[in-house]
C-alpha cells in the first residue's frame, strides 16, 4: 500500500498549540505545588492564552499577507487558516482570559481543584478554537465534543452541591443527544457528497450536482445540532437549567465562549459549504430566530434568579444573532462577528460582577438579593448597570451597536418583518434588564448584604469588560473593520 | 479447488479442531490435578481407570446428572445464559490461531488454521474479552453478594490487565507489520519475538494468567475470601462450563504467546503441529506450576501492579520499539 | 468650523463629563464640594453656550459651528455636530436650565448627592448632544443614552410611585424610538439605493428622492417615536406620572427640556426628510394637538395635585407647539420654537415652585394650602408672573409664541386655530382657578401660617427665569431674528422636494422690525 | 473478504448449539427437589443478610472509566503499529506525542489517587 | 457466496436504530438507560459512515468511525463520572426526580 503522508502547514495549528501545552502543563504543575501557590495555576493558564494571543496577532498580518482573502490550510483542510479563524481565536482568547480571571476570585476556597479547573478551561478553549477554525465536518465535531466534554466537567465541578451535579447531569445528557443529531447530519452529507470537507463539499454542489434528499436532511439535522448549541428556540431546554446550576464562572464561561465556537462553526459551514441550501435554511433560520427572540425575552421577564435571568438572556440574544445570520451578506456576518464581541464582553462583565459580589461564599443569586447594592458598592454596581443597559441595547454601549449592526443588516437583506420582530424584543428586554437596576438602586435591602471583599482578579475582569464595552459603544469602527477584514475568506 | 470440496474441508477442520479442544480441556483438568498433586507431594486422581486416567470421564457425567438449582433470586434468563456467554468465546477464539504449516493431504492444500483473516489479532482479543460478561453477568445474575463481588472483581480485574496486554503485543505488530496471526507466525521465521520483545512477551504473560483468571490472579473465585466468587450459586453443568471456559481459555492464551512469541509452529526437525502443542503446553504446565507455587494477590496489590508496574512499562516498550523500527 | 476657534459643541457636550468624572473621585461624603462642583460645570456649559448664542450669524441658514469627525465609516456614519436656529434657542434653554435645576436640588436632594449630580451633569451632556447631532446614528445615541441619567434621576431620587413611574417612562421611549431606528437604517439604505453613498449625514439625506408610499412608512416611524416624546395626545400617559414622581430638578428638565426633544425632532427630522408625508399627516397630527390642548386642559381643571395639573397642561401647551410645526409657515414655526422655549421657562419654573412649597410642606395637594399670598408674599408673587406667562397674558413671553403660533395657524387651518384658541381660555382658567385656590382665601391647615417665604438662594433660582420671561414677552425679536433664516430655509427645502400634488403653504410676506411690527405682520 | 469469516460463523454455531444442548441435557437428566433452603442465596450457612444488590465501592466505576479511556486510546495505536514502518520519523513524532498526552493523563490519575485502591 | 447487500439496508437499518435510540432518549426515565440509548445513536451513525464509506470507496468513513468510537468514549467516562457524582449526593437515577432547577 503506498502512503502519501499529509503535507502539513504548522502555520494554521500555532495559536492553538500553547492552549493545549498549557491545558496539559496546568494539569501536571498542579499535582506538584503546595497548596499556598496554586495561584500560580492560574497565572500560567494566563499565559498560555496570552501567548495564544500574541501568535494570532502574530500570524493576522506578516503571515497571511495582505491580501485579505488569503487562506492557508493544516492537514488537508483539517484546520482552517484565515483572517475568520484568527478573530475567532482572538475572541475565544479574550472569552478565555476573563474567565480565567473572574474564576480566580470565585474558586480560592471553594474546595476546588485548581489544576483540574484551569485545564478543563484551557481544554475547552481548545475546543471552540478547534471548532471556529475547522475546514471539515469532522474537525468541527471533534472540536464540538473537546469543548463540550470539558463544560460537561466544569459544569458539575462543585461535585457536592447537587444543583452542580444536575446541571452537568442534564448538560451532558441534552448535549450528547444533539452530537448525535449533529453527527448523523455529518454522516448523510458525507453520504451524499462524499467528502466532509467543506470545500469540497461546495465544489461537489458547484459542479451541477443537485443537493440530493439525504443531503437536505443531513444539512437539517446539522441546523439541529447548531440549534442545541447556541441554544435557539426550540433546543434550548437545557440552557436555563444548566446555566443555573453550573459554577457561576462556568456559566460566564458558557455562554461567551460556546455560542462565538458554534456560531463560527456555523457561519463557515453556512456559507461554505451549503449556499445550496440558503433558501431553505434562510426560512428555517427566520422562524428559529423569532421564536428565539420572543421566547428567551418573554420567559426572561418572570425570572427571579439572576443566573436564570442571564440564560433566558442569552437564549434571546441567540435570536438577534439569528436575525444577522439569515440577514446574511457581508454585513450580515460582520455584525455577528462584532456582536459575539460585545456579547462576550457584556455576559462575562455581568457574571464578573456578580462573582465578585459573591467571593466564593454560598450562591446568593436571587434578584432580591441585589437590593440596595448600588449603594453598598457603587463602582460595581454602576459596572452592572452599564452590562445591563448593554444588553438591553441602550447607547453608548456595545450592546447598542452591535444590535444597530444585526439590524441594519437585517434591513439591508430586506427582512424587515424581521427586523421589527427583533426591535421590539430589544424593548421588552428592556424591562427585565432595567429591573435588575431598580432592584440594585430603587429599593432597599431587607437585610443588609454582609460585603465580601472583591478579588482583585474578578475586579479586573469587571474593568476590562467595561472599558470594553463603553469603547465599542463609543467607538465601535475599528472592531467593525476587523470584523470585515475577517470575513473576506469566508464571505466573499 | 471445488467448493464441495472446501467446505466438507472446512467443516472438517472444525470438528476437529473442536473435539480436541474438548479433550484437551477435559484432560487438561486431569493434568492440573496431576500435577499439583506431585508438587505438593501426594497422588491425586487414582481410582479411576490407571492413575486416574478416566476421571474426568466420571466427573463429567457426575455433573450432567446433577440437580439443577436456580436459586430463588436469581435472575433467571440471564442466570441461564451467563455460562454459554463464557463458554462460546472461549472456544471461538481460537479460530484464527494457526497451528500449523500448510498441509498436503489427499491432493488438497489446507492451511493448518480455522480461518487466515487479516485482523486475527483483533479478534482474539475482541472476542475473548467478550467473555468477561459471562462471568460479570453470571455474577450478578446470581443475586448473592458473593457472586456479585467475585463478579465485579473479575471484571475490574480483567479490564485492568486487558490494557496491558492489548499493548504489550503492539510491540509485535510493529515488527511483523499485520494484524493476522498468519503473518505474524510468518514474519518469525528468522527470528522469534521473544528475542525482540522480551518485556512485551512478559508483561504479556503476566497479563495472560490475569485474564485467565488463573492463579496468582485467581481472585474472582478466591475461596477463601468469596467462597467460589462468581459461581458461588451455580451447580451441574453450568458450572462445568465455566470450568471449560477457564480451561479452554488457558488453551487459547498459551496458543496466544506460542504464536506471537515463540514462532508459533515453528521449529526444527519435527513437523510444526507437534511443535505447536509442545509450546502450548509448555504454557499450560507453566500456568499449572505457578498455581502450585505462588500465593494470591491481595486485591489492592494486584491492582496497583496492574496500573502503576505493567501498564508504564508497556507503554515505555511501546515506545522503545516504535524508535526501532520507525528509524530502522 | 465655521466661526469658531476650537470645537465649542464638542466642548458644550465633554465638558459636563469631565465634571462627571471629577465627581466621580470627590469623596461622596464632601456633598458641599460636590454640589458646587456640579453648578460650576454647568454654570461653565452656560457661558460657552452664551459664546455660542453671540457668535450665531443669524443671516446665516445654514449650519453653524459644524464639527464633522469621522466615525463609523464603514456605515457611513460621521460624527457631526452643528447648530442653527432651530436648535440654538433649545441649546440656550438647555444650558440654562441646567444650572438652575441643580441649585433648586441643593436643599430637595438630601441623600446620594454625588450620585444625583453625575446624573445631572450626564443628563445635561446628552441633551446637548441631541440638540446639535446632525448625524442620524449619532443623534439616536444621545437620545436613548440620555434616557439612563434620567432614568435614574426619577427611579432614585422619586416619589412614592417612581419604579412604575420610571419604567412606564424608559418603556414608552424605548417602544417608539427603536422603530424609529429602523426607519433611520432604512432612510439610509434607501439613500445608498439612489445615490450610491451610504450615509447617515442629515443634510445629505435631506431632499433625497424617496416614494411617497415609503415616506409615509418612514414619517410614522420617526412621527411615532417623536410624538411619544412630545406627547402628543394618545401617546402622553406617560407624562403625568413621570412628572408628578420625578424630583423637583427631574420635573423641570424633564418638562423644560426633554419634551422639547419630541418637537424638535418633528422639526430637525421627520419633517424636511419627508415633506409629502409630512403633509399628508397634518390633518391628523393637527387634530390630535387640537385634542391634545382641550383635552389636557380640561383634564388639568380637575386635578387636585398640583404637580399633575402642571404635566397635563404641559400636554395642552406642547398641543400648541405641534400645532404650530404643523401649519407650516414661517409665524407658526418660529412660534413653536418661540413656545418651545417659553413652555420651558414657565412650566420649569412652575415646577420649581411647586418644588419649595413641597419641601416646605411636604404634600403637593392643592386643597392643602389657601391664603399662602399672606405668609408667602414674595413666593405668590414669582408664582403669579409665572403663572401668567403660562397663561400668555400680554406681556409676557407665553403671549408672544400662542400669539404667532395661532395667527399662523389661522391662515392655514381656520377651524383648529379656532378650537386651539379655546384652549388658551381654558389654560386661564384652569390656572388661575388653581392660583386662587392656593393663595387665597383662609388657609386650611394651620402649618401654613408658619412657612417661611422664600429666601436667597431661591430667589436666586427664580429671578433669572422671571427675568427672561420678561425679556422674551417685551423683546422677543433677538431670538426670532436669530430663528429667520434657518426657519426659513426648512420650509423653503420642504417647498421644493415636494411635488405638485402636495402643498405646502405659501409663507406671506414676512416683516421685520420690533414688535409692532411683529403684530403688523400676523394681520 | 466476509467469506474468510465463515468458518468462524460455523463454529459459532456448533459451540453455541454445544453449549445450549449440554444445558438441556443436563436439565433434563438431573433431578429436583428444591427446598426453600437450596433456593436461598448462599451465605455460608446462615440466614441472607439484606439485598446482594447493594451499592459498591465506586473504585469499580473508576477503573471502569480509565479502562474505557486507556483502552480507546489503545484502539488507535495498533493501526499505527501495522503501518509504522512506512510512516517513519512522522509517524513515530505523532505517536510520542500521542502517548506522551496519555502519559501525562496516567500520570495525573496517579498523583490524584485515582489507582489507590485502599484509601 | 458474497451477496450484495444494498446500501440502502444499512442505512435503514441505521436510521431505525438511530430511532429507537431517540426515543430511548425521550421516553425512558433512568438515566443510565438514556445514556445508553444515546449511544445507540452514536453507534448507528457509525454504521451509517461505514456503509457510507464502503459503497464511495473511500476510506474516510471508517477513520471518522474511529473519531466517533473516541469521542463516544470520553463521553462515557465523563458521563459515569457525572453520573456517580449525582449518585452520591442524591439516591435516584430517575430524571424526572432530578429537578432541583426548575425546568
Amino acid at each position: 500500500m503506498e502512503l502519501v503522508l499529509p503535507q502539513i502547514d504548522w502555520a494554521p495549528f500555532a495559536p492553538l498549540i500553547p492552549v493545549a501545552i498549557g491545558g496539559l502543563t496546568t494539569l501536571v504543575t498542579d499535582l506538584f505545588l503546595p497548596p499556598g501557590r496554586k495561584y500560580l495555576i492560574a497565572i500560567l493558564s494566563l499565559m498560555a492564552i496570552a501567548a495564544s494571543i500574541l501568535i494570532s496577532i502574530g500570524l493576522w498580518g506578516p503571515i497571511l499577507g495582505s491580501d485579505l482573502e488569503m487562506v492557508r490550510y493544516g492537514i488537508h483542510d483539517a484546520v482552517v487558516l484565515d483572517r475568520f479563524s484568527l478573530f475567532f481565536y482572538l475572541v475565544l482568547g479574550l472569552v478565555s482570559m476573563l474567565t480565567i480571571l473572574l474564576s480566580m476570585g470565585h474558586l480560592d476556597t471553594a474546595a476546588a481543584d485548581q489544576g483540574e479547573y484551569y485545564s478543563l478551561v484551557l481544554f475547552s478553549t481548545l475546543g471552540m478554537m478547534l471548532m471556529a477554525a475547522g475546514g471539515d465536518l469532522i474537525v468541527i465535531f471533534l472540536g464540538l465534543e473537546t469543548f463540550s466534554l470539558a463544560l460537561y466537567t466544569l459544569a458539575g465541578f462543585w461535585r457536592t452541591d447537587l444543583r452542580s451535579n444536575e446541571s452537568a447531569l442534564k448538560y451532558l445528557l441534552l448535549g450528547a443527544f444533539a452530537s448525535a443529531f449533529f453527527l448523523y447530519g455529518i454522516a448523510l452529507i458525507y453520504g451524499a457528497t462524499g467528502t466532509t470537507m467543506l470545500r469540497q463539499i461546495a465544489a461537489f454542489l458547484a459542479d451541477g450536482h443537485p443537493p440530493a434528499p439525504l443531503f437536505m436532511i443531513g444539512g437539517g439535522l446539522l441546523l439541529v445540532g447548531f440549534g442545541f448549541k447556541i441554544a435557539s428556540v426550540p433546543f434550548h431546554m437545557w440552557a436555563p437549567d444548566v446555566y443555573e446550576g453550573a459554577p457561576t464562572s462556568v456559566t460566564a464561561f458558557m455562554i461567551a465562549g460556546t455560542k462565538a465556537a458554534a456560531f463560527a462553526a456555523f457561519l463557515r459551514v453556512f456559507l461554505l459549504a451549503l449556499p445550496a441550501l440558503h433558501v431553505q435554511w434562510s426560512m428555517a433560520i427566520w422562524v428559529l430566530a423569532v421564536l428565539t427572540m420572543t421566547v428567551g425575552n418573554l420567559v426572561a421577564l418572570v425570572q427571579d434568579n439572576i443566573k436564570r435571568m442571564l440564560a433566558y438572556s442569552s437564549i434571546a440574544h441567540a435570536g438577534y444573532l439569528l436575525v444577522a445570520l439569515v440577514a446574511g451578506g457581508s454585513s450580515g456576518v460582520a455584525s455577528i462577528l462584532f456582536y459575539l464581541v460585545a456579547y462576550a464582553l457584556m455576559n462575562l462583565g455581568a457574571f464578573a460582577v456578580i462573582i465578585a459580589l459573591q467571593g466564593n461564599e454560598q450562591e446568593r443569586l436571587l434578584l432580591t438579593d441585589y437590593a440596595g447594592l448600588g449603594w453598598q458598592r457603587p463602582v460595581l454596581a454602576a459596572c452592572m448597570a452599564i452590562f445591563m443597559f448593554s444588553l438591553a441595547g441602550i447607547p453608548p454601549t456595545a450592546g447598542f451597536m452591535g444590535k444597530l449592526y444585526i439590524f441594519s443588516a437585517a434591513l439591508e437583506g430586506h427582512y424587515l418583518g424581521l427586523a421589527v420582530i427583533g426591535v421590539l424584543n430589544s424593548v421588552i428586554s428592556v424591562y427585565f434588564y432595567l429591573r435588575v437596576i431598580v432592584i440594585m438602586y430603587m429599593s432597599e435591602a431587607a437585610s443588609p448584604r454582609p460585603l465580601v471583599p472583591a478579588s482583585v482578579a474578578a475586579v479586573l475582569a469587571v474593568v476590562m469588560s467595561v472599558l470594553g464595552t463603553l469603547h465599542l459603544g463609543l467607538f465601535p469602527a475599528g472592531l467593525l473593520d476587523l470584523a470585515r477584514q475577517s470575513i473576506a475568506a469566508v464571505a466573499g | 479447488m471445488p467448493e464441495g470440496t472446501f467446505l466438507v474441508l472446512m467443516v472438517a477442520k472444525i470438528a476437529v479442531v473442536f473435539g480436541l479442544m474438548l479433550l484437551s480441556v477435559a484432560y487438561m483438568t486431569w493434568l492440573e490435578r496431576k500435577i499439583l498433586s506431585d508438587i505438593q507431594v501426594r497422588l491425586g486422581p487414582m481410582r479411576v481407570g490407571p492413575h486416574g486416567l478416566l476421571q474426568p470421564i466420571a466427573d463429567g457425567l457426575k455433573l450432567l446428572f446433577k440437580e439443577e438449582i436456580v436459586p430463588q433470586a436469581a435472575d433467571r434468563t440471564l442466570y441461564l445464559l451467563a455460562p454459554v456467554l463464557a463458554l462460546v468465546p472461549a472456544f471461538i477464539s481460537f479460530a484464527v490461531i494457526p497451528f500449523g504449516d500448510r498441509i498436503r493431504l489427499f491432493g488438497q492444500s489446507i492451511d493448518l488454521v480455522i480461518a487466515d483473516v487479516n485482523i486475527g489479532l483483533l479478534y482474539v482479543f475482541g472476542v475473548a474479552s467478550l467473555g468477561i460478561y459471562g462471568i460479570v453477568l453470571g455474577g450478578w445474575a446470581s443475586n448473592n453478594k458473593y457472586a456479585l463481588l467475585g463478579g465485579l472483581r473479575a471484571s475490574a480485574q480483567m479490564i485492568s490487565y486487558e490494557l496491558s496486554l492489548s499493548l504489550s503485543v503492539v510491540g509485535v505488530v510493529m515488527l511483523s507489520q499485520s494484524l493476522s496471526l498468519v503473518q505474524i507466525v510468518d514474519a518469525q521465521a528468522r527470528v522469534w519475538f521473544i528475542v525482540l520483545q522480551p518485556i512485551g512477551f512478559i508483561i504479556f504473560l503476566i497479563c495472560a494468567v490475569a485474564e485467565i483468571n488463573r492463579a496468582p490472579f485467581d481472585l474472582p473465585e478466591a475461596e477463601t475470601e468469596l467462597v467460589a466468587g462468581f459461581h458461588v450459586e451455580y451447580s451441574s453443568m453450568k458450572f462445568a462450563m465455566y470450568f471449560m471456559a477457564e480451561y479452554a481459555n488457558m488453551i487459547t492464551v498459551s496458543a496466544m504467546a506460542t504464536t506471537l512469541f515463540l514462532g508459533g509452529w515453528r521449529g526444527p526437525w519435527l513437523p510444526p503441529v507437534v511443535w505447536f502443542l509442545i509450546k502450548l503446553y509448555l504454557f499450560i504446565f507453566l500456568f499449572i506450576w505457578l498455581r502450585g507455587t505462588l500465593p494470591r494477590f491481595r486485591y489492592d496489590q494486584l491492582m496497583r501492579f496492574g496500573w502503576k508496574v505493567l501498564l508504564p512499562i508497556a507503554l515505555v516498550n511501546i515506545m522503545v520499539t516504535a524508535v526501532f523500527v520507525a528509524l530502522r | 468650523m465655521s466661526q469658531a476657534g476650537g470645537p465649542i459643541l464638542s466642548t458644550l457636550i465633554v465638558l459636563p463629563l469631565l465634571g462627571v468624572l471629577l465627581l466621580t473621585i470627590v469623596d461622596g461624603a464632601r456633598e458641599g464640594l460636590i454640589k458646587r462642583l456640579a453648578l460650576a460645570v454647568s454654570g461653565l456649559d452656560l457661558l460657552l453656550s452664551l459664546i455660542v448664542y453671540v457668535r450665531f450669524d443669524p443671516a446665516q441658514a445654514g449650519m453653524q459651528f459644524v464639527e464633522r469627525a469621522s466615525w463609523i465609516p464603514s456605515i457611513g456614519s460621521s460624527y457631526f455636530l452643528g447648530v442653527d436656529g432651530i436648535s440654538l434657542p433649545l441649546l440656550l434653554l438647555t444650558t440654562f436650565l441646567t444650572p438652575i435645576a441643580i441649585l433648586a436640588s441643593f436643599s430637595g436632594i438630601a441623600s446620594r448627592v454625588k450620585a444625583y449630580m453625575i446624573c445631572m451633569l450626564l443628563l445635561l451632556s446628552g441633551m446637548i448632544g441631541v440638540f446639535v447631532a446632525l448625524d442620524l446614528v449619532l443623534f439616536y445615541v444621545f437620545w436613548e443614552g440620555m434616557l439612563i441619567p434620567m432614568y435614574f434621576l426619577i427611579g432614585v431620587w422619586g416619589g412614592p410611585r417612581r419604579i412604575y413611574a420610571t419604567l412606564k417612562f424608559v418603556l414608552f421611549t424605548m417602544a417608539g424610538s427603536v422603530l424609529m431606528l429602523l426607519a433611520m437604517i432604512a432612510l439610509a439604505f434607501l439613500h445608498q439605493e439612489s445615490t450610491g453613498q451610504l450615509t447617515f449625514d442629515l443634510l445629505e439625506l435631506i431632499g433625497g428622492s424617496i416614494s411617497y408610499g415609503t415616506q409615509l412608512w418612514l414619517f410614522a416611524a420617526f412621527g411615532l417615536a417623536f410624538a411619544i416624546k412630545v406627547p402628543m395626545f394618545p401617546f402622553h400617559t406617560w407624562l403625568p406620572d413621570a412628572h408628578v414622581e420625578a424630583p423637583t430638578a427631574g420635573s423641570v428638565l424633564l418638562a423644560g427640556v426633554l419634551l422639547k426633544m419630541g418637537t424638535y425632532g418633528f422639526l430637525r427630522f421627520a419633517l424636511p426628510l419627508f415633506p409629502e408625508a409630512a403633509v399628508a399627516f397634518t390633518p391628523l397630527i393637527s387634530a390630535l394637538a387640537v385634542i391634545g390642548i382641550l383635552y389636557g386642559a380640561l383634564v388639568a381643571m380637575v386635578q387636585d395635585d398640583l404637580k399633575r395639573l402642571i404635566a397635563y397642561s404641559s400636554v395642552s401647551h406642547l398641543g400648541f407647539v405641534m400645532l404650530g410645526i404643523f401649519a407650516m409657515n414661517v409665524q407658526a414655526v418660529e412660534g413653536s420654537i418661540l413656545q418651545m422655549v417659553n413652555h420651558g421657562l414657565s412650566t420649569g419654573a412652575l415646577f420649581l415652585l411647586i418644588g419649595m412649597i413641597y419641601e416646605r410642606r411636604h404634600t403637593r395637594m392643592i386643597e392643602e394650602f389657601g391664603g399662602l399670598s399672606r405668609t408667602l408674599p414674595r413666593f405668590a408673587l414669582c408664582f403669579l408672573v409665572v403663572t401668567m406667562s403660562s397663561i400668555g397674558l400680554p406681556g409676557l413671553n407665553g403671549f408672544v409664541g400662542e400669539f404667532l403660533i395661532l395667527t399662523g395657524t389661522f391662515r392655514v387651518h381656520k377651524g383648529f386655530a379656532v378650537i386651539a384658541t379655546l384652549g388658551v381660555i381654558l389654560a386661564a382658567v384652569y390656572m388661575l382657578w388653581m392660583w386662587q385656590r392656593v393663595m387665597w382665601g383662609k388657609s386650611r391647615r394651620a402649618e401654613n401660617l408658619t412657612l417661611n417665604d422664600i429666601g436667597c438662594r431661591e430667589m436666586a433660582i427664580l429671578v433669572p427665569i422671571i427675568l427672561l420671561i420678561l425679556w422674551i414677552g417685551l423683546n422677543p425679536n433677538p431670538l426670532l431674528r436669530r430663528m429667520d433664516a434657518s426657519v426659513i430655509h426648512l420650509l423653503d427645502g420642504m417647498r421644493i422636494a415636494a411635488t405638485s400634488e402636495v402643498q405646502i403653504p405659501p409663507s406671506p410676506p414676512f416683516v421685520k422690525g420690533g414688535w409692532g411690527d411683529l403684530v403688523r405682520s400676523a394681520n | 473478504m466476509l467469506f474468510s469469516y465463515l468458518p468462524i460463523f460455523i463454529l459459532i454455531l456448533l459451540v453455541a448449539g454445544f453449549a445450549l444442548a449440554t444445558l438441556f441435557v443436563s436439565h433434563a437428566l438431573g433431578p429436583r427437589r428444591p427446598t426453600q433452603a437450596k433456593l436461598a442465596p448462599y451465605e455460608c450457612g446462615i440466614d441472607p443478610v439484606g439485598s446482594a444488590r447493594e451499592r459498591f465501592s465506586v473504585k469499580f466505576y473508576l477503573v471502569a472509566m480509565l479502562f474505557i479511556i486507556f483502552d480507546i486510546e489503545i484502539v488507535f495505536l495498533y493501526p499505527w503499529a501495522v503501518i509504522l514502518s512506512s510512516l517513519r520519523l512522522f509517524g513515530l513524532i505523532e505517536m510520542i506525542v500521542f502517548l506522551g498526552i496519555l502519559l501525562i493523563g496516567l500520570l495525573y490519575v496517579w498523583r490524584r489517587g485515582g489507582l489507590e485502591w485502599t484509601t | 457466496m458474497t451477496a450484495t447487500v444494498p446500501l440502502s439496508a444499512y442505512l435503514i437499518l441505521s436510521a431505525v436504530l438511530f430511532v429507537i435510540g431517540v426515543i430511548g432518549v425521550l421516553i425512558r426515565r433512568n438515566v443510565l438507560v438514556i445514556f445508553m440509548a444515546i449511544e445507540l445513536m452514536l453507534n448507528a451513525v457509525n454504521l451509517t459512515f461505514v456503509a457510507f464509506s464502503r459503497f464511495l470507496h473511500s476510506m474516510d468513513g471508517q477513520i471518522i468511525v474511529l473519531f466517533v468510537m473516541a469521542v463516544a468514549a470520553a463521553e462515557v467516562a465523563v458521563g459515569l463520572a457525572i453520573i456517580i457524582a449525582l449518585h452520591r449526593n442524591k439516591e435516584s437515577l430517575n430524571v424526572d426526580e432530578i429537578n432541583l432547577l426548575k425546568g
